[in-house]
């Protein structure tokens, strides 16, 4: 199966993010530029605060008070920036669904599962109440949640942590969307249960066809279940590719870094790689690349010139002034070792 | 003289039980004769004239009373008034298991009746009481209608008979009532007095009273024409009422007194010598007190300073001029000879919230002062004020008092008979004043009488166990509207002759 | 995530940065000011009163706001500015030591009970059931009626129910703080209880109590005009503002500014407490992570 | 690690039930007190200068079993001994003596810090309350703790939010430095933190344990990271240990099927080395109702009626001890 | 709806605190210095006639004796004879409770229907002009005593406009409604400050709570996002807030009820202090207790309503 013949359902273009005072704004998310295709799982990771979450909730327009939005979000050639709610809301949940990061907050306390499920199913099907039980616990039962039929009356504070990001994965998926924009949907879940949702989530978009957005800190989930990689950080996109190429052979500074602080083939109890310094402050961004700081082979041009995401081969972007002495810089560690 | 018509009065608190036996707070003493008549009447100047009763005979020995009642008295509800209704009344009136009032009718050691011819067998000659037989207490009742009623005993009878519309004797009859809030008299048409177009008063069909306890509500009720009249006016507003328009500013002659006692115990509560207890002393800060200045403060010149231990408005009242008029000279070599020219501390009891009572303390700090009088002040609750008068842990407080009698027995027995209430609670223990009181209490002679109450009301004022304030009138304002409505100088609240101009 | 800065901040520093950020809000600043106009007033009403407020002037009764008298005279000729200024001292007065003793005490207990939960929070939950059940005023009414008017027993009367808003806030403050690892860290490094609440889970806990405390003075001055009103606070001829008011009650109409005078100056300081209040509690409240 | 060596702390079937409170309207309808069982006879030596990994699913009864051992919870039943000492009824300076050795360091980077203290205020009045030093000692060792894990010179007059939460975690590392302790408890010391940060903290771990020859329990989800840390793993399952061992034995050839199913269900980093059967499913019980015989048994794919009826006892197994009726046949297999 | 169970263990919570209710009221009567027959008989009493009324009120008995008493004869209904009103206590409350629970609840809505679209507006323009001067004009409200709006509204409302009367009380549903809208308002002013403060910041916070961002993300309605998220989200701290006020309302009923004249328990709460009626205090204190007890109950009941959280214990 070739991906690049999919066609490309989200594409966003310069995607720009700030907060506060327009004098002197915090860009959260930066002049991001990437693709979607059908039925494919894009992985975003990177460091917490680098804007993963930012982005998603750009794309449905749904940042908080006072964010901006800029740049362009083709959502199936359609330009979502500009639209009014009214409009975006006939898109949200229906065609677009996302999971939301905080899965002990994100349900509302006060309304039973089975009818913040079935709230989603009545504005965007036509199904009668009966049909919309019915689905709903099917979508229990899909996300693993046993004795789903007796479940849907209770409220979410009765049930734990996992079982809430289920419930939240069960509403997004509820519609069938096109696109799943997924936060951080294993992060409170435990390795088995992991397990089971990655696969649900892989199966969906296999079989559907759906498009997935998939936001996590954990290397390994991304290379299990997604087809394509993006590396956040500082609010920009610094490297992109298929999982296996860039986790097998990164080219960023970052990402190296960053794989490299996963214990893996190393002897136990010797020190891990870790990259030295903490991230930016998003109001204060150098005007170069944002990893200048805290990069090993950083040279004077990154402090103010930006790097631009360049191709490498036909399907990477790597955005950095010195991904040759990066490499070089990081197999000699690990000759070291 | 117009008939016909309503009349709307804002009064400062209700009225509980208006019975002429348990009546004893002033809302419901001074409404009683609205509703029962008595065998005699107080007259316009303090005589007394008659009333259910054409006119009464005292035995020359004093020890009996004959009255007649008028021919064809009916109640209220139609039914004739009897001897027989008299002598429930009396009998009641003279029960001291029932109310408050009882001992002014100690007296009386029978009361029968005979037909219409009632007769009062006394134990020992009294001369007040022709006054009592004009007092609301002994105001008549229905019989037959009041053991009607339910309850147990004769304190819940009263409050049954009252609560569901009373029959009555008086003008009025009660027509309806919520606690707290309101209470409508209407006229009694059975009522015996004629107006002076010669037919039967009350000239108003109907009264309504609203009870307004805040004094600024009730005359801004009065000012928006929602009411014809309001009692209680403060003094302050005097001046301002008697400039609107459309209102008239009635001041009416009363019994009222505001005094001050003193405690004359040698020592105080707390076993320190009492400096108060040599009269130089108490007549010198009577001296020293500016009663003028007290007037225009706190009476807004509405009042008079006191000449006697009774207001002028009492029968017997002896008092040709002010007492103590302002004389600090006076009173600083009073305290000289004293031997308290050096000053001393005095501590004044107030009534919490009392904007008087404040206004009293500041004035006499300020006159006081320059006499080396240091005055402290205390601030107590009413209950607390009265509990200190009766113990003697006081020096100087204030308090205030009216007739309920018209005779002036009541506040000289209450004033400066030590045995009574230890004269006022001041402990003054005036052995000639004592032997005058008791004297006069069985004097039938009216002019024996009237000579014992000059000599007294002398002795009183030259022991000075109070500081002499002064009288007050009652302040009512009345819309433009209505006539001849009268509060006598007992308080009593008189709507039988009011009338309303269309 | 904030980065971290390089000099080092000492503690009058943060401070100092805090009133910089507290000074940049208009309504802290403007509250500030008329707090510390109160004060001021209250503390120094001689330096700032024109006349004695208690001297009787029976040549200028009741004369309207003039240049001599700028807010006019009241019934006795006494000069409306300066009892308003002298009350000021009562008032401001009232609102500190109506509140202080309450929040001293519910705040220690409160913080016990929060600390050691059990059968003493129980306890502590019916008697605050109790107390709340009655009406404020009610309760504060009787027992100023029980010790008798005047300020110190209206003082007691107030702490003997107020502390009890304290001592819940608290509560359940301090369980809040509770929850959090570093009182467990303190148990794990062998502090004692006392120092866990008092060095730990109070300071922390603390911020929301100052923010009540600012509410309640103002609340604590309109209580006090209420009582004074109704003739259980402070006693005529001190100048209070609910005495003031009230001895001004008769006169709306034609000696307005005897009752509006003071009215204005309740009002104000209550704004100057809110104020002050609301934006301490928009600074205290924690920066999120 | 020598078996021979004593025990630096040893656990004997310690048990810990949390007794939910019971509404007065549960005591109305007669529903019973709900108990949760956190803790089902834990077994467990720790030596002295091993790290012991300890994993596990949420809830499982990890962070009960820390805080038993720090001495936060007071267990049900069971005996917890610190070098052969009963350590779970001392009070007072015996306690605090107790604490002095073994200290714990908590999960959260943002609540385990007093947000009012400063970094200096927080390592001093450790310091000062045991009396470790004294006088200007005490900022001497302030400057030394924070130098041991790694802090700038600027930090110790800051406020705890003014740290990122790697920098905070090693406040709290120094914190529990400061009473010189032998034994750290460490529950999911990094879980909160990003991968590059946690790097740093786990590298700081493992060298102060090296330099001061620390005895660390290591508490966490991530499995990679516990094998790399770990001498020895201990798998706990609703509240009892299931497997313990030497870490690479149990990572490499993990004996109890609850293991098993933890290890194929962590994700490999490798893209190509995607499974295809499912891990594990069903649900983890509830705590408050533990199923008879062998906890694991309504998910084990090995289940027989033996393990439905007798809770089957951690015996040794190969290199190391494991709680399963059939431990051989299917670690073999 | 919350269970029958949860709600037999609220009514059954409030036994205790009434007793404790009971015992505070009484001992606190017991305490009020003066003495109830002096207050009763003002100053012109004899002394014999003092130990009269005392042994008539049994207050020559010892204070157990009294306590019991008074327990059996509250259980009974029977609250004693008023000394000031010579009549039961009951009927007197009775009598004039509907006027205050009246006023109340109309104050209550009046706040209500004031407060509540103010706070929506307020916070759907968090700090803009509209929000600033909405909170300004209310927080001017919160800083002023109520017997003082009392008697601004009495003065220029009534009594110059002459639009609605001074004071009193109505015949019948509507000339309430008319006769007791000042003092209404003068209560309702300081609690609308109140709830409309409570309200928009609750509402801000909802406004900006994941779950309200996750139900946009939905793609459902505003109206369904603004009613059954946001504001049923909303009510639940300012339905707690409301009840708790109603202690405040009641003060403030106490001081507007004397100031415009409306016979209600408020103001005869007061008479009875100062005329040192015992009998009328403790069954006045008991019912306001079990009053604002009814209110809290309502609270709890709607809140649990809201908030299945609150359910369980
Ligand atoms: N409403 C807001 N106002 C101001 N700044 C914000 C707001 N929301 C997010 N930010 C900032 O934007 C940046 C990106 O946040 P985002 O939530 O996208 O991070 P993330 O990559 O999802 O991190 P994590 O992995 O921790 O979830 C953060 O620095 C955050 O502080
Ligand atoms: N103080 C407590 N009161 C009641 N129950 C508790 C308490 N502490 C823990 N529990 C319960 O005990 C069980 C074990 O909890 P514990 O925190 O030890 O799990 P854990 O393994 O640390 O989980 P996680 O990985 O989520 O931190 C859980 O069901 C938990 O709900
Ligand atoms: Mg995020
Ligand atoms: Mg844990």
């Amino acid at each position: 199966m070739n991906q690049l013949e999919k066609e490309t359902v989200l594409d966003v273009r310069h995607l720009r993010t700030e907060f506060g005072l327009p004098e002197r704004p915090l860009v959260a998310v930066d002049d991001v530029s990437f693709q979607v295709r059908a039925g494919e799982i894009l992985g975003l990771v990177g460091e917490s605060g680098s804007g993963k979450s930012i982005t998603l909730r750009s794309i449905l327009g749904i940042v908080r008070p006072r964010g901006r939005v800029g740049g362009e979000i083709l959502w199936k050639g359609r330009d979502l920036v500009p639209l009014d709610e009214g409009a975006l809301r006939r898109v949200r949940g229906r065609e677009i669904a996302m999971i939301f990061q905080e899965p002990m907050s994100s349900l509302n306390p006060l309304l039973t599962v089975g009818l913040q499920i079935s709230e989603n199913l009545a504005a965007h099907t036509d199904l009668d109440g009966k049909a919309r039980k019915a689905r709903a616990i099917e979508l229990l039962d899909m996300v693993g949640i046993p004795a789903a039929r007796n479940r849907l009356g209770d409220y979410p504070h009765e049930f734990s942590g996992g079982m809430r990001q289920r419930v939240m994965i069960a509403i997004a998926l509820a519609s069938n969307p096109k696109l799943l924009l997924a936060d951080e949907p294993t992060t409170a879940l435990d390795v088995t249960i992991q397990d089971q949702i990655l696969r649900l989530i892989q199966a969906l978009s296999r079989d559907l066809g759906m498009a997935v957005i998939l936001v996590t800190h954990d290397m390994g989930v991304v290379a299990e279940t997604c087809d394509r990689v993006a590396v956040m950080y500082g609010g920009r996109l610094c490297e992109t590719g298929p999982t296996a190429d860039v986790i097998g052979d990164a080219r960023h500074p970052y990402s190296l870094g960053l794989l490299r602080s996963i214990p893996r083939d190393v002897a136990p109890r010797t020190p891990l790689y870790s990259i030295p310094g903490a991230p930016p402050s998003l109001n204060a961004l150098p005007a170069g690349c944002a990893f200048t700081a805290r990069c090993p082979v950083a040279g004077p041009e990154c402090r103010d010139v930006r790097p631009s995401l360049e191709a490498i081969g036909r399907l990477r972007q790597v955005a950095c002034h010195h991904r040759e002495e990066a490499l070089v810089h990081f197999s000699a560690r690990e000759a070291a070792q | 003289i117009e008939r016909g018509g309503a009349m709307t009065f804002a009064r400062y608190d209700d009225s509980t039980v208006i019975d002429p036996v348990y009546a004893d707070r002033n809302p419901d003493l001074w409404m009683v004769t609205g509703l029962y008549e008595t065998l005699l009447r107080n007259g316009p100047d303090g005589s007394i004239v008659p009333g259910l009763a054409e006119g009464y005979d005292v035995a020359a020995d004093g020890l009996s009373i004959k009255l007649k009642l008028r021919d064809g008295l009916k109640f209220s509800d139609g039914s004739a008034l009897t001897g027989a209704d008299v002598v429930f009344s009396l009998d009641r009136a003279r029960n001291p298991e029932l109310g408050p009032w009882a001992g002014l009718l100690g007296a009386v050691d029978k009361v029968s009746a005979d037909g219409n011819q009632v007769t009062l067998a006394l134990k020992n000659p009294d001369p007040t009481i022709v006054s009592i037989l004009a007092t609301f207490n002994t105001g008549i009742m229905p019989q037959a209608a009041f053991e009607k009623a339910a309850g147990a005993n004769d304190q819940e009878k009263a409050r049954a008979f009252f609560e569901a519309g009373p029959v009555t004797s008086g003008p009025f009859t009660m027509k309806s009532r919520v606690q707290g809030s309101s209470m409508t008299f209407a006229r009694n048409p059975n009522y015996w007095r004629p107006g002076t177009d010669g037919q039967p008063l009350p000239y108003l069909d109907q009264v309504d009273f609203v009870i307004i306890p805040d004094d600024a509500t009730r005359i801004l009720k009065l000012q928006a024409g929602e009411v014809d009249a309001a009692e209680f006016i403060p003094f302050a507003r005097v001046g301002e009422l008697s400039a609107d328009p459309a209102l008239k500013m009635e001041l009416f002659p009363s019994t009222r007194i505001v005094y001050a006692p003193i405690n004359t115990r040698e020592t105080r509560e707390d076993g320190s010598k009492n400096p108060l207890a040599d009269v130089k002393v108490r007549q010198a800060l009577n001296y020293a007190t500016d009663k003028n200045v007290l007037i225009k403060l706190v009476t807004f010149d509405t009042g008079k300073p006191m000449t006697s231990l009774m207001s002028a408005a009492t029968q017997l009242h002896y008092g040709p001029e002010p007492l103590y008029p302002y004389n600090p000279d006076k009173a600083k070599q009073l305290l000289d000879e004293a031997g308290l020219g050096g000053g001393f501390e005095v501590k004044f009891t107030t009534l919490a919230g009392s904007a008087d009572d404040a206004t009293l303390f500041t004035a006499l700090q300020q006159m006081w002062s320059p006499l080396g009088v240091n005055l402290k002040v205390e601030q107590v609750d009413n209950p607390t004020r009265g509990e200190k008068n009766r113990s003697g842990d006081f020096d100087i407080h204030t308090y205030g008092w009216a007739n309920d009698v018209n005779d002036p027995a009541q506040v000289t027995g209450w004033l400066g008979y030590y045995k009574q209430r230890q004269a006022v609670g001041t402990g003054w223990n005036n052995q000639e004043f004592n032997t005058l009181f008791e004297a006069s209490n069985i004097e039938v002679d009216p002019a024996k009488r009237k000579d014992e109450y000059k000599q007294m009301q002398e002795v009183y004022a030259e022991g000075a166990p109070l500081l002499f304030l002064f009288e007050t009138p009652f302040a009512v304002a009345v819309s433009k509207s209505i006539e001849g409505y009268v509060q006598t100088p007992l308080g009593a609240n008189d709507f039988s002759e009011a009338w309303r101009a269309k | 995530m904030s980065i971290v800065v390089q000099s080092p901040i000492r503690k009058a520093g943060r401070v100092r940065a805090f009133l910089g950020r507290a000074f940049l809000r208009p309504s802290f600043v403007i509250g500030f000011a008329i707090l510390a106009l109160s004060i001021a007033l209250a503390l120094f009403p001689g330096m700032f009163a024109p006349y004695d407020p208690l001297a009787f002037d029976l040549s200028a009764i009741q004369q309207g706001p003039s240049l001599a008298h700028p807010f006019g005279t009241d019934n006795f000729g006494r000069d409306v500015l300066s009892r308003v200024i002298w009350a000021y001292r009562v008032d401001m007065q009232m609102a500190f030591f109506a509140t202080i003793f309450a929040l001293l005490i519910g705040m220690t207990i409160g913080a016990f009970v929060g600390y050691y939960g059990g059968i003493a929070d129980t306890i502590f939950g019916r008697c605050v059931d109790a107390i709340i059940t009655f009406p404020f005023l009610v309760l504060v009414i009787a027992i100023v009626a029980v010790l008798g008017p005047g300020l110190v027993n209206m003082y007691v009367a107030i702490t003997a129910v107020n502390w009890v808003y304290y001592a819940r806030l608290t509560r359940a403050e301090i369980m809040a703080q509770k929850a959090n690892d570093y009182a467990a860290a303190g148990r794990v490094l062998g502090y004692s209880d006392r120092r866990i609440i008092f060095r730990h889970l109070l300071p922390n806990a603390i911020s929301p109590i100052i923010v009540y405390w600012m509410t309640d003075m103002a609340l604590a001055i309109l209580l006090g005009s209420s009582l004074g009103y109704l003739g259980l606070g402070a006693q005529p001829p001190a100048a209070e503002w609910g005495v003031l008011i009230a001895e001004g009650r008769n006169f709306l109409l034609t000696a307005w500014w005897m009752s509006l005078m003071p009215g204005i100056a309740i009002v104000l300081t209550g704004l100057g407490f809110s104020l002050v209040g609301d934006a301490l509690a928009d600074l205290l409240r924690p920066k999120g992570r | 690690m020598q078996e021979a060596a004593t025990p630096l702390l040893s656990i004997r079937d310690l048990f810990m039930r949390f007794e939910k409170r019971r509404s007065l309207s549960d005591t109305l309808a007669g529903r019973p007190r709900q108990v949760v069982s956190a803790l089902n006879g834990v077994d467990l030596d720790v030596m002295p200068a091993e790290t012991l990994g300890i994993v596990g699913e949420s809830g499982c009864g990890k962070s009960t079993l820390a805080r038993c051992i720090a001495g936060l919870h007071r267990p049900t039943s069971g005996d917890i001994r610190f070098e052969g000492e009963s350590v779970i009824d001392l009070k007072g300076a015996r306690r605090r003596g107790y604490n002095k050795r073994v200290q714990m360091m908590f999960q959260d980077p943002y609540t385990s810090l007093n947000p009012r203290m400063t970094v200096r205020d927080t390592l001093r009045e450790a310091i000062t309350v045991h009396r470790m030093r004294e006088g200007a000692g005490v900022d001497r060792r302030v400057d030394e703790l924070l130098d041991l894990v790694r802090l700038p010179d600027g930090a110790a007059d800051k406020y705890p939010h003014e740290f990122s939460g790697g920098q905070r975690q090693r406040i709290g590392i120094a914190r529990a430095l400061s009473l010189e302790p032998t034994c750290l408890v460490a529950d999911e010391l990094v879980s909160a933190l990003d991968v590059s940060v946690q790097a740093q903290v786990v590298n700081l771990l493992l060298e102060l344990q090296d330099n001061l020859g620390l005895t660390v329990l290591f508490v966490a989800h991530d499995l990679r990271l516990v094998r790399h840390v770990s001498h020895r793993v201990a798998v706990i399952y609703l509240g009892a240990i299931v497997e313990i061992g030497p870490s690479e034995a149990l990572f490499s050839k993990p004996m109890h099927p609850y293991s098993q199913a933890l290890l194929a269900a962590a994700p490999s980093l490798d893209p190509t080395e995607r499974r295809r059967a499912p891990a594990l499913s069903g649900e983890l019980p509830s705590p408050l109702d533990i199923p008879p015989g062998c906890p694991f048994h309504v998910r084990c794919p090995h289940a027989t009626e033996l393990c439905r009826r007798e809770k089957p006892a951690l015996r040794p197994v190969g290199n190391g001890m494991t709680a399963c009726h059939f431990a051989e046949t299917i670690g073999g297999a | 709806m919350p269970s029958l169970s949860y709600l037999l263990a609220r009514l059954l919570q409030i036994i205790p605190t009434f007793l404790l209710v009971m015992i505070f009221i009484f001992l606190l009567v017991r305490l009020l210095p003066g003495d109830p027959a002096i207050a009763m008989a003002e100053a012109k009493a004899t002394d014999a006639q003092l130990e009269q009324i005392r042994h008539n009120l049994g207050l020559d008995q010892p204070l157990p004796i009294q306590f019991l008493v008074f327990v059996k004869n509250t259980l009974t209904g029977d609250l004693g004879r008023s000394i000031m009103l010579k009549a039961p206590v009951t009927e007197i409350i009775l009598a004039r409770l509907p006027t205050t629970v009246f006023l109340a609840l109309y104050s209550v809505l009046l706040a209500i229907s004031l407060a509540g679209p103010l706070a929506f507006l307020a916070a759907s323009r968090v700090n803009g002009p509209v929000d600033v001067a909405i909170r300004s004009v209310f927080q001017v409200g919160l800083s002023m005593p109520v017997f003082y709006i009392g008697l601004v509204l009495l003065t220029v409302l009534a009594a110059q406009l002459r639009w609605f009367p001074v004071g009193g009380y109505g015949t019948g549903f509507l000339d309430n409604l008319h006769h007791l809208i000042l003092p209404a308002l003068s209560v309702a002013l300081y609690t609308s400050a109140i709830i409309l403060r409570n309200l928009r910041a609750s509402l801000i916070e909802v406004l900006d709570a994941d779950y309200v961002q996750f139900a946009r993300a939905k793609g459902l309605s505003r109206r369904i996002v603004m009613t059954r998220h946001v504001l049923r989200n909303a009510l639940v701290s300012t339905v707690t807030l409301l009840g708790l006020s109603i202690g405040n309302l009641m003060s403030g009923t106490l001081v507007t009820e004397t100031v415009f004249a409306v016979p209600g328990v408020g103001r005869l709460m007061l008479e009875a202090i100062f005329a040192r009626d015992y009998p009328l205090i403790q069954g006045l204190t008991l019912t306001f207790a079990v009053l604002v007890s009814v209110v809290f109950l309502l609270t709890d009941i709607v809140q649990s309503w809201l908030d299945p959280r609150l359910r369980q214990s």
